[in-house]
């Protein structure tokens, strides 16, 4: 990672040759060329809510459950399908180098929105991988499941392309949208609506807010367009303090979405509401979605050096982040100690691993940030990997339509199964940032841009708050390897495949990227491209 | 006589304010759902009036894309406005459904 | 003989690993030979090398040297062997002694169930003490200090079936540790002024050394030898030891072992005349001692115990010489007290063996008659003892006394020390005859005193039962008893220092008064013992006697003393220690405060999440309103 | 490749016990053994490879590029210091298999494969050159131990293994945030070239260090930091008590030597009187905690904590006695150390007591086992003769040179030492046999004898023959001398 990222290089740059290259009016193929991966996830969304909706009556009705599960069969496997092809249409895009504008500039492609598309697209794969089972499990197994999932990994691609603040909020609408409703997609469930309630209430309410920075930013610019806006704080022209407030605001917005701390409340209780597949979903998708946004917003929108006198934007912005990520590390480890109910726990060592990116985020905004975006990249691969692992568990760990979310629930499972065992062991290790798992160096890459770009105290909190985390993690290796169950686990449910495949992929991903963590996602692609 | 911007300005940040004093104070899930909408208002306020901020008296563009902008802008914002009722009065029905209550402090099974 | 040197201590120790190793096997008769004839060959080979040395010219020696032991940077001890006059001598004590104890043991121990362990920890010791006395270099000296302590320890716990043993044995080997730090820190002292462990190259560099340097080493030294040589303060282990086997005390608690701390400042003689301040300290705790355990020795009960202290006490006058400068003479006195006190012992054990392992006087009396060979052997050590004229004893200690009075060297007269010795001496010849007195003496008391203490084997045993000890037992002490006799004709120390002046003026007039004081008090034991017995009795329900008497038989509360004062203490700050800083502080307070720490803190944060929205909402407004207000702070600022 | 070798046979051992039927666990342990003695016999191939003469350098050097983005490699060598402690690592484990023998009995296969790996792990630790790659190696070990603490040991064990864990994670981590500091300010993980880089100086220099001493000083335990050692190596099983006192001890040491002291000669030598008067209230006080115990494994546990002091005085002695004292009484403690946890072991296992008033008067009963313990009881208290002494002589000849008073505070140490373990013994040995259990107790086995005297001819081969030890490791010290010269030490 000694190189600067391509999309910052070029920053400033492409912004002049490509107002030279707007021909208004025009939408070329080029276009959706650079929306493909989205284009697919739409198509095959809909697709899916069309088939269900043609053939609710069928499953609904007396005939036999074979049809059912021939339907459910060809949805999943469409679903899954259409994720193949948008994740083979965003490799394709990660192999031109150069950024690229579409739609008028509202749309940017470059290797840094692609490498968050793959993730994201990655993430929808194993969580749509693990549905299979859950939704069958717990006797949910509607057409909107799929349709849902399909409709916000689109609009988070978008969501991570956007170019203009207009793209920007439109993404994030939708892209919540689905998610209130993922939340409270067991609507039959005391828990989930709440859950989907108060995830609705509170993101709209943060929608507001963002919407208000936006509108401060644009207002005090003149420009919707990030590198637009850009230029227009460097060169002066920008009011401040209106700028100041919306990129406040904006912050505030986007903390929302990525947890930070105190802007997270929505989120244990929309984690804990929904059901655990959907939260292994939302919890890396949406949360690189927004992550990797606001690195880029932060990066693509403040002017790169302050006058002199002065502090810069970047720089107040830098700070106040700083303490977002202090206050978040420490809360969601702090917190994350207390809990009794797994999925309760990782909800908020998710609030903690959000403060380790905002980490990331800070490391980027200041000088010698060059390391930090891909640092932020190489988090969300491993974090996604296991995160989905983690809660497809909590799906296979449940039985007769409840979860089985206590730490006591998890005794003896290394007996009853071994295998099993060892992958949530190699899993756990990775989340507490052991090597030789990639979770450590997620957290070696995060820790040494923070030092790179002179935030020690930052890096030593982070350290701080991972040793806080050991500790919840253990509890449950603990439980898992040294206490004997009270009560053997049933036998394994019918259907239990997928969710073990989840499962062995991420370990075993987990363990490869740990030995070999310099295979990126360039090389990666490149490697398969060629 | 004209509006100055900062006038306008004042009046959105009232109109928003409102709202989140609504969403906060208010019980009863619709009338948060009237805030929230209000809070989005306020903020569409304000970007018509920079929108026309941005156009000077000769009827040309201050600056960049602004002023155009501004309006496509306040268009997507009312739809998403409407998406977002939407979803909200949807879960609204599922969460009276299981509830049998639309009073937002009375959803307290999770916490902690 | 230079090239057969080193199997002076491997013999021994040959003998040590077949007895340890196979002794269970091989049988009592097979063990006993092996024992005893490798402390024979060991005595053989001594004395052809001592012959060398003696015949050849002074400061002749033979060396012998195996190669490195230890080795770091240019820190280097090998394993070197040396004979020369002062350790050939000492050899043919320790070889000699040790054989016809060896000797001994074959009878003593008969029939005990640890026959073959026996041979094989008292080969050990032969081997260890051997090489402490063969060493060239001080730390290899060392090992061998450190080997005969640790057979010391298993000798005195030999019947670990007695826990008191035990314990025993630990008190002796751990206040022999104490001594032996600061051995050690003397070691590490000489390292550091003369770069070298070897005696020679010490010696020839100990005029060079700095006088304060000087004064630390010696000093230090000498608390090693303190510790071994069982001096104040460090002496409370010697009398405990007599726990084990009779042999074992007269072996290592009395000829051999405790003498190694004069061996060691007869070896360091020209370190130690550079350190005047130090020689000044070691006469007056010699002579201190002397006093305090001859004292002591008055009023002990236990047939062993009382030659312990007077072993304590002779000791005392060998440091006393060796503090006068006179090395040569102190190592006589050493010579000689193996002699008698080994006598002395072994007659004892006889007594002991006889009376099936009584040991309280009090339940002795009138053996002279049905234990005449024992009885005139002990006799001979006892006058040897006391210092009765012209027996070993008298030669060596009025050598010793005459020197302190006189002065030796450049060392001045030290006439109070002088006096103390002379008192000493006095005291030595009452309380060794009081025991004569109490043990051969008067009438048998052995079926009628009640039992002293529930320690004590027999039962009540009948005098026509007491029997002579056999032959294995008797030869070994005719032969010590013959050296009693003759030892102090030996001219040991003008053969260790050749050019030793011992001033002539007073000698004979210093003979005199000893051999007078030595008849005094054998005199006064026997007349009290024997003819006025009810005059000690009511001398001793008088007041003053009754405190004099208090303070002898409970050793002045020196136990007491170092129970209350160290002991106590450590066991207490052990107990504070555990559970106050270790389990407290650091563990509950700091490792599990810090954890507790962040639960509370983790506990208190929770319930920001209350469940309610308005509250979520409350709390994303503050947030938002703080990242407001510090963005514009610092924007402003 | 050898090193390679010794480092990926315990791996490959492992991941072929995953393909053996976990019932089968004669063929489990059996298979273990043959990978751990191969492994051995891979590091013994390095021990007669060794060139003392070599001068400056690491011998057996690997270096292949691992992560280039970072400049990690995989780089290995070994030098004097740590040739004896590959060795001992890998001598420790097949031991480890043999006395579980018997004593282990569920989870046959997880439990050698965590062994297997724990021993991969320590290994690597000691051979790596590569900062992070060490750092790799110090944490993989973690979760083994962790795992064999908590799975397989007493009925404390969660806790114990839980604060073993928390307790030496919470020091690593900071050491991983000085490391990276370290590598943002030379830009290398490597230890070589750190080692050329003009080191790290004043406060930073300063903090750095302390993060690293507080890592390895919890590992050594160096006193006040020690508390979490009594309560792992009671709860542990024998093997993990072997492992842990045997070699877990010495990464910290060997932390301390290759990394900590070097990278910052300033702060170190700065340190170093604070760090010794430490390590010295570690002596007397782990000696003073052993008179409290109860517990036999608790007493040997805190008698580490004596014993690793004087280990960390030598080295903070900085003089060529002290450090070669240091590294040979490593080894030393890790062999005799090591072979009283066996002996306790072995007791436990026929009384599942480790309770020493349970116990008296064994010494006629078991006879076999009276004599090994009292050996290794005399090589613990250090008597010449045995290995024990000359590595403490040395210490305390380094620690004279430095200081008198460090020599003549920490020989109370031997004092103490003396006290309880001959206390110890006469508890559990002497006396009369009242107990029935104790009367009907067995001797050591054939099995047992076969782990056991090795050990003992260790102890007496070290105590007698210590220049063929020293003299391999003299010229490694030498270089480390010099290296701490040129860096400002």
């Amino acid at each position: 990672m000694d190189h600067i990222p391509t999309f910052l290089q070029s920053k400033l740059s492409l912004g002049q040759s490509a107002a030279a290259e707007i021909s208004p009016g025009l939408v070329s193929a080029g276009d959706f060329q650079a929306i493909l991966p989205a284009l697919v996830f739409i198509a095959t969304g809909t697709l899916l809510l069309m088939l269900d909706c043609f053939t609710r009556g069928l499953s609904h009705t007396d005939e036999t459950r074979k049809n059912r599960s021939s339907l459910s069969t060809a949805i999943n496997f469409l679903g899954l399908l259409g994720t193949v092809v948008a994740g083979a249409c965003a490799c394709a895009s990660m192999e031109q180098a150069d950024p690229s504008l579409a739609f008028q500039n509202y749309i940017r492609v470059d290797s840094f929105s692609s490498a968050v598309s793959l993730i994201i697209i990655l993430g929808t794969f194993f969580s749509l991988l693990a549905a299979i089972d859950y939704l069958k499990r717990f006797d949910a197994e509607h057409g909107e499941f799929h349709c849902l999932v399909h409709y916000a990994a689109a609009s988070m691609l978008l969501f991570v392309q956007a170019n203009n603040l207009i793209m920007l909020f439109l993404a994030v609408e939708t892209l919540s949208m689905a998610a209130y409703l993922l939340t409270s997609y067991l609507r039959d469930s005391r828990r989930s609506v709440e859950g989907g309630l108060k995830y609705f209430i509170l993101g709209s309410f943060s929608s507001g807010f963002l919407l208000f920075g936006l509108t401060l930013v644009f207002g005090a610019t003149g420009e919707l367009e990030l590198q637009e806006i850009a230029k227009s704080i460097a060169g002066g022209e920008a009011d401040r303090s209106l700028l100041l407030a919306g990129m406040a605001l904006t912050v505030v917005g986007m903390g929302f979405k990525v947890g930070a701390f105190p802007f997270h409340s929505w989120l244990p209780d929309a984690y804990e509401a929904a059901p655990s597949v959907a939260t292994g979903f939302m919890s890396v998708t949406v949360k690189s979605a927004a992550i990797a946004v606001l690195l880029r917003f932060l990066l693509l929108a403040a002017e790169p050096a302050g006058e002199a006198g002065t502090a810069s934007v970047t720089e107040i912005l830098s700070s106040v982040l700083s303490l977002l990520a202090i206050a978040t590390m420490l809360f969601g480890n702090l917190v994350a100690l207390m809990q009794n109910s797994v999925k309760r726990m990782l909800a908020y060592s998710a609030i903690g691993h959000t403060g380790y990116l905002l980490v990331g985020i800070v490391a980027a905004l200041g000088p010698g940030g060059e390391l930090a975006p891909d640092a932020v990249i190489f988090y969300l691969l491993p974090y996604t990997l296991m995160s989905i692992a983690v809660f497809t568990l909590l799906g296979y760990m449940g039985r007769d339509g409840k979860d089985r979310e206590l730490f006591e629930d998890y005794r003896g499972l290394s007996t009853s199964r071994p295998a099993l065992a060892l992958c949530l062991l190699v899993i756990l290790v990775s989340f507490a940032g052991i090597p030789p798992t990639a979770g450590f160096w997620a957290k070696l890459y995060i820790f040494r841009a923070a030092i790179a770009g002179g935030h020690t105290w930052l890096a030593l909190t982070g350290i701080l708050a991972s040793i806080v985390s050991l500790y919840f993690y253990l509890r449950l290796v603990v439980n898992i390897y040294m206490r004997p169950a009270e009560e053997e686990l049933d036998a394994d449910p019918d259907s239990s495949l997928a969710s073990g495949l989840v499962i062995t992929a991420a370990a075993v991903a987990l363990v490869i990227l740990g030995l070999f963590p310099d295979l990126e996602f360039g090389s990666l692609i490149k490697a398969l491209g060629k | 006589m004209t509006l100055s911007l900062d006038l306008c300005l004042y009046l959105c940040a009232a109109v928003f304010s409102i709202g989140v004093y609504g969403v906060l104070s208010r019980q009863n899930i619709i009338v948060i759902l009237m805030s929230l909408e209000l809070m989005l208002n306020g903020v569409n306020l304000a970007i018509i009036s920079f929108g026309r901020y941005f156009i000077t008296p000769e009827g040309s563009a201050l600056s960049g894309t602004g002023a155009s902008s501004s309006q496509i802008f306040v268009i997507i914002v009312l739809a998403i406005a409407a998406a977002e009722a939407a979803v909200g009065l949807a879960i609204l029905l599922a969460v009276y459904r299981r509830w049998r209550s639309a009073r937002v402090s009375d959803m307290r099974l999770l916490k902690g | 003989m230079d090239k057969w040197i080193f199997l002076i201590p491997l013999l021994p120790f040959l003998g040590f690993l077949v007895n340890g190793l196979l002794g269970r096997r091989l049988g009592d008769r097979a063990v006993a030979i092996i024992g005893c004839a490798s402390v024979a060959g060991a005595f053989a080979i001594s004395v052809a090398s001592f012959m060398q040395v003696y015949d050849a010219k002074p400061d002749t020696f033979l060396q012998q040297d195996f190669g490195a032991w230890i080795q770091a940077g240019d820190l280097s001890v090998s394993f070197g062997l040396i004979i020369d006059s002062l350790s050939g001598v000492m050899c043919l004590v320790v070889t000699g002694v040790g054989l016809l104890i060896h000797v001994y043991s074959t009878g003593y121990m008969k029939g005990d169930a640890g026959y073959y362990r026996f041979f094989a920890y008292l080969n050990l010791f032969m081997a260890s003490m051997l090489v402490l006395v063969t060493a060239d270099n001080i730390v290899l000296m060392f090992l061998g200090w450190e080997g005969v302590g640790l057979c010391s320890y298993l000798l005195i716990g030999f019947w670990y079936k007695g826990l008191a043993n035990c314990s025993a044995g630990i008190k002796a080997f751990v206040v022999n540790r104490i001594g032996d730090l600061g051995f050690l820190l003397g070691i590490f002292a000489i390292w550091a002024a003369c770069g070298s462990f070897e005696f020679s190259a010490i010696v020839a560099e100990a005029p060079n050394i700095d006088s304060s340097a000087a004064f630390w080493i010696c000093l230090l030294l000498f608390v090693g030898a303190c510790g071994k040589s069982a001096q104040i303060p460090l002496y409370v282990w010697l009398p405990d030891a007599m726990a084990g086997p009779t042999p074992v005390s007269a072996l290592i608690h009395a000829a051999t072992m405790v003498t190694s701390g004069v061996y060691l400042l007869a070896r360091l003689g020209p370190l130690f005349d550079a350190a005047p301040g130090v020689l000044t300290i070691v006469a007056t705790i010699g002579a201190l001692t002397a006093l305090l355990a001859a004292l002591i020795a008055f009023s002990q009960n236990d047939i062993k115990k009382v030659l312990a202290y007077s072993t304590v006490s002779q000791l005392g006058y060998m440091f006393l010489a060796a503090g006068m400068g006179a090395y040569s003479v102190a190592i006589f006195h050493v010579v000689t007290h193996a002699f008698f006190k080994a006598l002395l012992f072994l007659g004892a054990g006889a007594v002991i063996h006889s009376l099936h392992h009584e040991q309280d006087m009090r339940r002795m009396g009138g053996l002279r008659r049905r234990l005449p060979w024992t009885f005139a052997l002990y006799l001979i050590g006892g006058l040897a003892l006391s210092g009765f004229p012209l027996t070993a004893g008298f030669f060596s200690k009025d050598e010793i006394l005459h020197i302190a009075h006189s002065g030796f060297g450049n060392i001045e007269p030290r006439s109070v020390l002088w006096s103390i010795g002379l008192l000493t001496a006095l005291l030595t010849a009452f309380y060794t005859f009081r025991q004569i007195a109490l043990v051969f003496f008067g009438s048998y008391r052995g079926a009628s005193e009640p039992q002293a203490s529930e320690e004590s084997a027999a039962h009540g045993l009948e005098l026509d039962k007491v029997k002579e000890s056999p032959l294995s037992m008797r030869i070994p002490l005719i032969v010590l008893a013959a050296l009693s006799l003759t030892g102090g004709f030996l001219a040991i120390p003008h053969f260790l220092q050749p050019g030793i002046e011992i001033p002539e003026d007073g000698k004979i007039s210093g003979l005199i008064i000893g051999g007078i004081v030595s008849i005094a008090g054998i005199a006064a034991a026997l007349t009290i013992y024997l003819r006025f017995p009810q005059a000690l009795k009511g001398f001793l329900s008088s007041a003053p006697g009754k405190l004099a008497h208090r303070l002898s038989s409970r050793k002045f509360y020196v136990d007491e003393i170092y129970q209350k004062l160290i002991i106590r203490p450590i066991a207490i700050i052990a107990e504070i220690c555990f559970y106050v800083v270790d389990r407290l502080i650091i563990d509950i307070i700091l490792v599990h405060g810090s954890s507790f720490g962040a639960s509370a803190l983790g506990h208190l944060l929770r319930r920001l999440q209350d469940g309610r929205t308005p509250t979520y909402a409350a709390w994303f407004l503050a947030g938002a309103i703080l990242v407001l207000a510090v963005t514009l702070w610092a924007a402003g600022g | 490749m050898s090193i390679t070798l010794t480092l990926l046979i315990p791996v490959a051992t492992a991941l072929l016990l995953l393909c053996i039927p976990k019932d089968k666990t004669a063929e489990l342990r059996i298979t273990a053994l043959f990978g751990s003695l191969a492994t051995l016999a891979f590091s013994l191939a390095l021990l007669g490879g060794f060139d003392a003469q070599y001068g400056a350098g690491f011998q057996f050097t690997e270096k292949h590029e691992w992560v280039p983005s970072l400049q990690v490699h995989y780089h290995v060598g070994i030098d004097g210091i740590s040739l004896f402690l590959v060795v001992l690592s890998a001598l420790l484990t097949p031991i480890a298999i043999l006395c579980s023998w018997k004593s282990v009995e569920k989870r046959v296969r997880e439990f050698h494969i965590a062994l297997l790996l724990l021993t991969s792990g320590v290994i690597g630790v000691f051979v790596a050159l590569d900062l992070l790659l060490f750092y790799v190696f110090w944490e993989v070990m973690l979760i083994p131990m962790y795992l064999l603490v908590g799975i397989w040991g007493g009925t404390e064990r969660i806790r114990a293994a839980v604060k073993f864990f928390i307790y030496t994670m919470a020091g690593s981590l900071l050491m991983f945030l000085a490391i990276l500091y370290l590598y943002q300010h030379t830009g290398t993980f490597s230890v070589e070239d750190i080692y050329q880089k003009p080191p790290l100086t004043g406060t930073a220099g300063l903090l750095c260090f302390l993060a690293f001493a507080l890592s390895f000083a919890i590992k050594v335990p160096l006193f006040p930091v020690h508390t979490w050692l009594p309560d792992a190596h009671t709860e542990a099983p024998t093997a993990g008590s072997v492992i842990l006192a045997g070699v877990l001890l010495k990464l910290g040491i060997y932390g301390f030597i290759r990394f900590a002291i070097p990278f910052f000669p300033e702060a170190a030598v700065l340190a170093a009187p604070w760090i010794s008067v430490l390590a010295i209230i570690g002596i007397i006080f782990g000696a003073l905690m052993c008179f409290v115990q109860e517990d036999m494994k608790r007493l040997i546990a805190y008698s580490s904590v004596s014993h690793m002091g004087f280990v960390v005085l030598g080295l903070f002695a900085f003089n060529e006695q002290g450090v070669q004292g240091c590294v040979l009484q490593m080894v030393n403690h890790g062999i005799s150390t090591g072979a009283l946890f066996l002996l306790i072991g072995a007791i436990y296992e026929r009384r599942h007591t480790r309770r020493i008033i349970d116990f008296g008067g064994l010494a006629p009963v078991a006879p076999k086992l009276a004599i090994i313990f009292f050996i290794t009881t005399l090589s613990s208290i250090g008597l010449p003769f045995l290995n024990g002494f000359v590595g403490e002589f040395l210490i305390l000849q380094g620690a004279y040179s430095r200081n008198i008073f460090y020599a003549a505070f920490a020989g109370l140490g031997i004092i103490l030492g003396a006290i309880y373990m001959l206390t110890l013994y006469r508890r559990i040995f002497f006396g009369e046999t009242d107990r029935e259990e104790n009367a009907e107790m067995k001797d050591l086995d054939g099995r047992e004898l076969a782990f056991l005297l090795p050990l003992v001819g260790l102890m007496v081969f070290l105590g007698l023959f210590s220049p063929w030890f020293t003299a391999k490791v003299q010229p490694s010290i030498e270089v480390w001398m010099t290296l701490l010269l040129e860096r400002g030490g």
